[in-house]
C-alpha cells in the first residue's frame, strides 16, 4: 500500500499547473466556476490551446497525435484542470467518436476524421438517444435504408448535446428493421450541412441550451462514412460507453466545487457570522467533504487497478452512482449558501438586463443545481447503473 | 376533531380551481374580481378571510395552476403590515394597487431583525435584496433602522416610500420561480412614516406569508406527482411501463408518502397561525423545515423518474420543481427553521 | 377543518390518565420505560386491571363485552397508555382473534371463546408464518387433514410471538393441497396441550426471547375448532391483517420514545453540557420531532376519515411505512444518546450478573434498537407495504 | 500509487485468515504464537509492525471472523501506552500478560481529555465505565487527573493499578458487541506510576485503535454483504429469488457502494495513521464518521433483507450487525467525529 504519488507524478501535476497558469485566462476560468454558459468560441479557443501542448486527446495513442497518458496520469491532469475551472474538453469527438474510429475504422477515415477533431476542424456530436429510446437505448427505431451508395436516414434523435454547435453528427440506426433489438444496427457518420436535418434547440429549466432534437428526413450519407460493418453498430456502441467512463467519478469537478461552497460560505453571513461556522451549515459541509475523501480514494483504488491493465467493470457503475451523488449534493449546497441570492436567475444578463448583483461572488448556483440533475439521468441513468451492478452480484453470488 | 373544510372555504377553492384552470397571463385582476385577495384579510379589515385555512386554500389552489403570480408578495405580505399599522388594504384587496415589500438584506440571510439600512429622520439608505415583485409595485414598504445595531430586533422601522421616489434605484431581473424581483438600493430617498416598531408586525406577517409559500409549494408537489404517476403508467422503456419496476416504483411511494406529511404540516402551520408565540413559530418553523426536506425529496426524484424530459423548459414538470426547489429560498430555509425550531422550544 | 378535540374527548383524556395515574404501578410502567422484558405475570396483571374497567377490548362491540370505542377514543387512548409507558395489551386474543370469531365464527365458539379471552383463561398466539412463507404469506406449506371429526396437523411455524406463554393458537392451515395459492387455506384453533406440538424459543439478537418456532406432529385438532368456512381462511386471514393494522402508526410509542431520549440527553454530559445542547444532537431530535408532529396529524387525518366511516386503504400501508421509520429513528436516537452506556447488554440481569450500573437511566437502549428492526419486517414488511401503495397508484394513475 | 499489500502483509492476512477459519473459543494464545500481537507494535518496542496497514490487515481479519477477542483492549490499546511510557511490551506481544485501559468516564462521553477520577498522590479515586476486556487483565491502566479542571488537557496521568489492589471494585457484564467490559471503582486505591502527562499518549493509543476498530468494522461489513447477497440469491418468494425484485437488489447496490467507500477510507486512515495532527486526526475523524454512517445503513438494510432470520442471535448475521453497528459507540461516534473533523479543519 502507498497512496503516495511517484516523484515524475508530482512533475506532471507541477506541469499541469504551470500550463493553466500561463494558458487559461482568468476570464474563461470565472465563467466557468460562476457557472456562466460558455460560447462555442470559448470552447475553440481552449481546444486549441490544449491542442497546442499536445494535450487535447490525452487517451489517444501518439500515433493519431494523442498524449496517450496512463490512467494516475490522466486522473492528475483532469483534476488539475478541474480545480483551475477550465473549461471541459468537449467529449464528443475526442473521447468518444475518437476512440471509435481508431478501433474500428477504417484507414481512410482514420486519416481524414481523426486530424479534423484535433484541430477543430469538426464539432462532432452524437446521435443515439430517441424520444422512445432513452435508457433502452437499443429500442431506437431511425432507420438508415440502402440505395445505392447511400444510406437513407429517416428518424429523430434527441438530448443532443451541444448539437447546435456541430457540423457532424455520429449516429446509431437502424440497418435492418427484422433483426432482434441489439442486431441490425449500424454505426454512421453524418454531416449535419445534408439537406433533410432539422436542429431544434431545447431550452432546459436552468435556462440554458445545451441539448436539442435533430430531425432526419431522407438524408442521403454516403455508404463510406459507415463505421465498420453493417448492423454491427451496438458492438461500437458499447465499446464507446465503456471509453466514456473516463472520469466518470468527476472528482475534480467536485473538489472544485466544494472549494467554491466554502467559498461562498466564507462570505455569506448569518446571524453575522460567516455561515461557514453555523454548525448545520458545517455538518453538511464536512459530510459530503469526507464522502469525497472516499470517493477520491475510491477512484484512485480503480485507476490504479486499470493502469495495472484489470478493465473496470462494475467498478465504474459504483464511480458514477456515487460519484454523481456527491455532485449533485455540493450544487445543492453552494443553492444553500447563498440563501435568498440564490433567486436570481438571469445573470448571464440573458434577458437584456444587466448582470444581476451578486454580493456572495456565487454566480449561478441555483441554474447549476438545476443542470446538474442531468449527472444521474444520462450516460446510463442511475438506476441502469445500479441494475447492471445488481445484475453482475447476482451472477457473482451464483 | 374535522379535517374537512367548511362550506365557504370549499366554494372559494372550487370557483379559484375552475378559474385558475382557463386562466394565463395576467390574473391579477381576475383574481381580485374572484375575491381571492379578499379572502387573505380578515373582515374588519375590509376582507372575509385572513385566517390560515383561508391562506392555505387560496395558495394550495395558486400552486397547482401552472402561473407565476406574486400574490403573496404584492399582496399577502404588504397587506398584513398595512393592516397591522391601521391603514386602509381596501384599494389593495379590490386589485388597484400592488405594493412590495424591500425587508431582506444580504447580511441578514433569513434572519427578520438583521437590518442595515438606515433611517436619518425619514431618509433612508441601504440596499435591499431579492425583492419580489419591486418592479410592479406602486409602492414600497422598506424596513429601516433607527435605532440599535444590527442584531437586536428593537429599532426597526417601516416606511412607505413611492416607486419613482428620489434616490430609489431598483434593478429587476426574473427569478428561478418565475417571475420577477429587484435589488432596491436606497440613498438618502424619503419614506412616509408606517410603523415606529415594525419588527412584530414583520414576524407576524412573515409567518402568514411562510403558511402562503408551503400552501403554494404543497399545491404544486401534488401536481408534481400526479405528473410523474401518470408518466409511470405510460411511458414504457424494455417493453413495459417504468411503473412496473420497483427501482421507480417503490420510490414514488417514498415521495407520496412525503407529500402527506407535507400535507398534515400545512394543516398543522393553518391551524396554529393565530396562536400566540412561541407556539406559532414553532409550528411554522417545523413545517417549514419538513417542507423543505420533502419538497427537495419530490422536485428531484420527479424529475428523476421522468428523465431528460423533466429538465425541460417546456414540459411542466421542470416549472413545477422550480417553483418546489426556490420555495427553499423563501422566508427562511431548511436549516433556518430547523434551527429556529429548537430555539424556539428551548424557550 | 378544526383540529381541536371535543369536550368530550378532553373528558375522557382526563379519565383515561386518572386510571393510569391510579392503576398502573410505577415500577411496571418502569420496566416498560427501561425495555425490560415483561414476564406472564405482569401482562396478566395489566390485562386483568383493564378488564376490570372496562377497557380491555377497545374496538369489540358491547355486546361481546368490549368497550366498542370510536377511533378518536381508541387514538386518545393508546397515546395516554403509551405516554405513560403502560405496557402493551398482547394483540393476539383482542386484536387478532376476536374480530375475526365476532364476524366469522359461530354462535357456540363466540360463546366459549370471547370471555375466556377478556378474563384472561386463554392466552393466544398466532400461527401463520412458516420458514419458507415469510413475506409470501400464502406459500404456507403446514397440513391440516381432515381424519373423522377430527383434523391431523403436520407442519411448523415460526415467529410465533409470545408463543411460549400461549396454551391456544389460530392458525392457517392448507385443507386442499391441489387449490390455488389462496385457496385451500383454513383457519384453525388449535389447543397447544395437544400432544405432537413443540415450541421452540429463538434468541434475538436483543438477547431476549419473544418468537417461537412451532411444530406440528400428527396434532389432531376437533373440527369444531374449524372458523367459518374450510378452505376460506384466507379470507379470515385477510380481514384479520386489516384489524392488525389498529395504531399501525404508533404515534404514542413513538411520542413515549422521544419523551425518553430527551429525558436521557439531558442527563448525558459532552463537553460538560447537556447533551440535548450539543447541537448536532439538537439537529437529530427536532428533525424527528417534526416528522413526528407530521405523522400525528397525518394519523389524526386517517384516524378521522375512518370514524367518518370510510375504510382506510392504502393509508395504512403509509401509516405502516412512515410510522416504523420514525420509530426506529428514534430507538437510533437513544443509542446514540446514551454514548458508551449502550454496551452493556445484560441489564435485566439475565447472565446472573447484577443489574449493570445505568448512570443515564435509559434502560437497554442498544437492545431496544436491535430489537425494533422488526417494525419494518413484521405485519407485511416496508416492502410489502411499498408494493401494495405502488399497485394501487399505478391503478388509480390508469 | 500502489495500492497492493506489501508481500510480508499478504502473508500474515492469509495465515490468520486460515486461522481464524478453524478457530473458536479463546484463541488469545493461538494469535500471540500466530505473532499476530507482535504485528501491532514496531520492531524497537519488541513486535515486527506496528504501522498503519499492519493494524488495518490484522483487524480486518479478526472483523470477518465470527469471534469475539478483545485485541484491541486487552493488546493493542494498553501496548501502545505501555510503549509510549518506555515499558516493556514482551509480555504483552507473547501472550502471557492481559492489560486493560481504564479511562473513559460517564461525563466525558467521548471527549478524551475529560477526566474526573482524581489522584491523590498515587491514591487514586473514581469511576471509570465501560471498561472493555476488564475482568480478563491482570492489570488496569488508569488515568486520573493530578491536577486542572476535567475540561483540560493537561494534568492527566496514567497508573498502573493490579487488578487486586485495595479500593477497586469491578462489575463485569455482558456487552452488546460481544465479549465483556466493567464498570470500575476506584477508592484511594494505590497505583504504579506510568506517565505523569498522558493526554498525548491517550490521543495517539485511541487514533490506532479507532483505525483497528474502523478495520474490524468493515471486515464484519463485507462478512455481513456477502451472506445477504447470497442470500438474495437462494432465498426464493413469491416464486423468484428475492434478489431479481429492484426493491431489494437496488438497495443492497447502495450497500455495496458504501461498503467500498468504507474500505477507502480505512486505507486512507491507515495511511495517515502516522502523520502529524492534525492531519492524523482529521483523516481518523473523517474515517469513523464515514464508516459510522455506513455501518448503520450496512446493518440495517442487511438485517432488513433477510427478514426475521436476521434477527436471530443464531444466525450468524445478526451478531456481525451487532458488531458493526456497536463500534459507533467505541471511540467517538458519528456525531463525535464530525465534530472533530470541523474542529480540526478549522485549525
Amino acid at each position: 500500500m502507498d497512496l503516495n504519488f511517484t516523484a515524475e507524478d508530482h512533475a506532471f501535476r507541477a506541469e499541469v499547473k504551470a500550463f493553466l497558469a500561463e494558458k487559461l485566462p482568468a476570464a474563461l476560468a470565472d465563467k466557468v466556476r460562476l457557472n456562466q454558459g460558455l460560447s462555442k468560441e470559448d470552447h475553440d479557443f481552449w481546444h486549441s490551446q490544449l491542442n497546442a501542448r499536445g494535450w487535447l486527446a490525452t487517451n489517444w495513442p501518439k500515433r493519431f497525435g494523442g498524449a496517450e497518458w496512463g490512467t494516475v496520469q490522466r486522473h492528475i491532469y483532469e483534476e488539475e484542470c478541474a480545480l483551475a475551472h477550465a473549461p471541459r474538453v468537449v467529449p464528443f469527438g475526442l473521447a468518444m467518436l475518437g476512440p471509435v474510429l481508431q478501433k474500428f475504422g477504417s484507414e481512410a477515415q482514420q486519416a481524414h476524421w481523426l486530424p479534423r477533431i484535433l484541430n477543430g476542424q469538426d464539432w462532432w456530436c452524437q446521435g443515439y438517444s430517441e424520444p422512445g429510446a432513452g435508457s433502452d437505448l437499443a429500442a431506437l427505431q431511425t432507420r438508415a435504408l440502402r440505395d445505392g451508395d447511400h444510406y437513407v436516414v429517416n428518424g429523430q434523435k434527441t438530448w443532443t448535446t451541444l448539437g447546435q454547435h456541430a457540423n457532424m453528427i455520429f449516429c446509431l440506426v437502424r440497418t435492418d428493421p427484422d433483426a432482434k433489438k441489439q442486431e441490425g444496427i449500424s454505426f454512421l457518420l453524418i454531416d449535419m450541412d445534408t439537406p433533410g436535418i432539422e436542429v431544434r434547440p431545447i431550452t432546459l429549466i436552468d435556462g440554458g441550451v445545451e441539448v436539442n432534437e435533430v430531425w432526419f428526413t431522407d438524408v442521403r450519407v454516403p455508404v463510406e462514412n459507415l463505421v465498420g460493418a453493417e448492423n454491427k453498430g451496438w458492438t461500437y456502441a458499447k465499446y464507446l460507453l465503456t471509453h466514456e467512463r473516463t472520469n466518470i467519478a468527476g472528482v475534480g469537478f467536485s473538489r472544485a466545487g466544494l472549494d467554491t461552497v466554502k467559498r461562498i460560505a466564507i462570505r455569506a453571513r448569518s446571524g453575522g457570522r460567516p455561515l461557514i461556522e453555523n454548525p448545520h451549515f458545517a455538518a453538511r459541509v464536512a459530510q459530503v467533504e469526507i464522502d469525497l475523501m472516499a470517493m477520491s480514494t475510491t477512484n484512485l483504488r480503480i485507476v490504479s487497478k486499470a493502469a495495472a491493465g484489470q478493465a473496470p467493470g462494475i467498478e465504474s457503475s459504483l464511480l458514477k452512482i456515487k460519484g454523481t451523488q456527491i455532485r449533485q449534493e455540493i450544487t445543492d449546497l453552494a443553492r444553500r449558501a447563498v440563501g435568498p441570492h440564490a433567486m436570481p436567475f438571469a445573470s448571464d444578463g440573458v434577458d437584456g438586463n444587466a448582470p444581476v448583483p451578486d454580493p456572495l461572488d456565487a454566480g449561478a448556483v441555483a441554474a447549476s443545481y438545476f443542470n446538474n440533475r442531468k449527472l444521474s439521468i444520462f450516460g446510463g441513468s442511475n438506476e441502469i447503473q445500479r441494475e447492471i451492478y445488481a445484475k453482475q452480484m447476482m451472477r457473482d453470488a451464483k | 376533531m374535522n379535517f374537512e373544510l367548511t362550506e365557504e372555504r370549499q366554494m372559494l377553492q372550487d370557483s379559484l380551481r375552475r378559474y385558475l384552470a382557463g386562466a394565463s397571463g395576467d390574473v391579477w385582476a381576475g383574481l381580485a374580481d374572484l375575491g381571492v385577495i379578499g379572502a387573505l384579510f380578515p373582515e374588519e379589515k375590509g376582507g372575509y378571510g385572513g385566517a390560515g385555512f383561508d391562506l392555505a386554500v387560496v395558495f394550495e389552489e395558486l400552486g397547482r395552476a401552472d402561473l407565476d403570480v406574486p400574490l403573496i408578495d404584492n399582496a399577502l405580505l404588504p397587506g398584513l403590515l398595512m393592516t397591522a399599522a391601521g391603514q386602509d388594504v381596501e384599494p389593495l384587496i379590490a386589485g388597484g394597487q400592488k405594493i412590495a415589500v424591500a425587508h431582506g438584506e444580504t447580511a441578514a440571510r433569513y434572519d427578520l431583525n438583521w437590518v442595515e439600512t438606515r433611517a436619518d429622520g425619514d431618509l433612508l439608505t441601504g440596499e435591499k435584496c431579492v425583492v419580489v415583485g419591486g418592479e410592479a409595485a406602486d409602492v414600497l414598504i422598506v424596513s429601516a433602522r433607527h435605532s440599535g445595531t444590527a442584531d437586536v430586533q428593537d429599532g426597526i422601522g417601516l416606511w412607505l416610500v413611492e416607486r419613482d421616489a428620489p434616490g430609489l434605484r431598483l434593478q429587476g431581473y426574473e427569478i428561478a420561480q418565475g417571475g420577477r424581483a429587484a435589488e432596491v438600493s436606497l440613498t438618502d430617498t424619503p419614506g412616509t412614516p408606517l410603523m415606529t416598531e415594525g419588527y412584530a408586525a414583520i414576524v407576524q406577517a412573515m409567518a402568514a406569508a411562510t403558511l402562503a409559500e408551503m400552501a403554494q409549494t404543497l399545491g404544486a408537489m401534488d401536481v408534481a406527482v400526479a405528473m410523474t404517476q401518470e408518466y409511470l403508467t405510460t411511458r414504457k422503456q424494455f417493453g413495459r411501463p417504468i411503473g412496473s419496476f420497483q427501482a421507480l416504483s417503490h420510490r414514488l411511494v417514498d415521495v407520496m408518502v412525503a407529500v402527506e406529511q407535507a400535507r398534515s404540516m400545512v394543516i398543522l402551520a393553518a391551524a396554529h397561525l393565530e396562536a400566540e408565540e412561541p407556539v406559532r413559530g414553532r409550528h411554522i418553523s417545523a413545517a417549514k423545515n419538513l417542507i423543505g426536506r420533502s419538497g427537495r425529496l419530490v422536485a428531484e426524484e420527479c424529475i428523476q423518474m421522468h428523465g431528460g424530459i423533466g429538465m425541460t423548459e417546456e414540459y411542466a414538470l421542470g416549472r413545477y420543481a422550480k417553483r418546489i426547489v426556490m420555495a427553499d429560498h423563501r422566508f427562511g430555509d431548511t436549516d433556518h427553521h430547523l434551527e429556529q425550531f429548537i430555539a424556539l422550544g428551548a424557550a
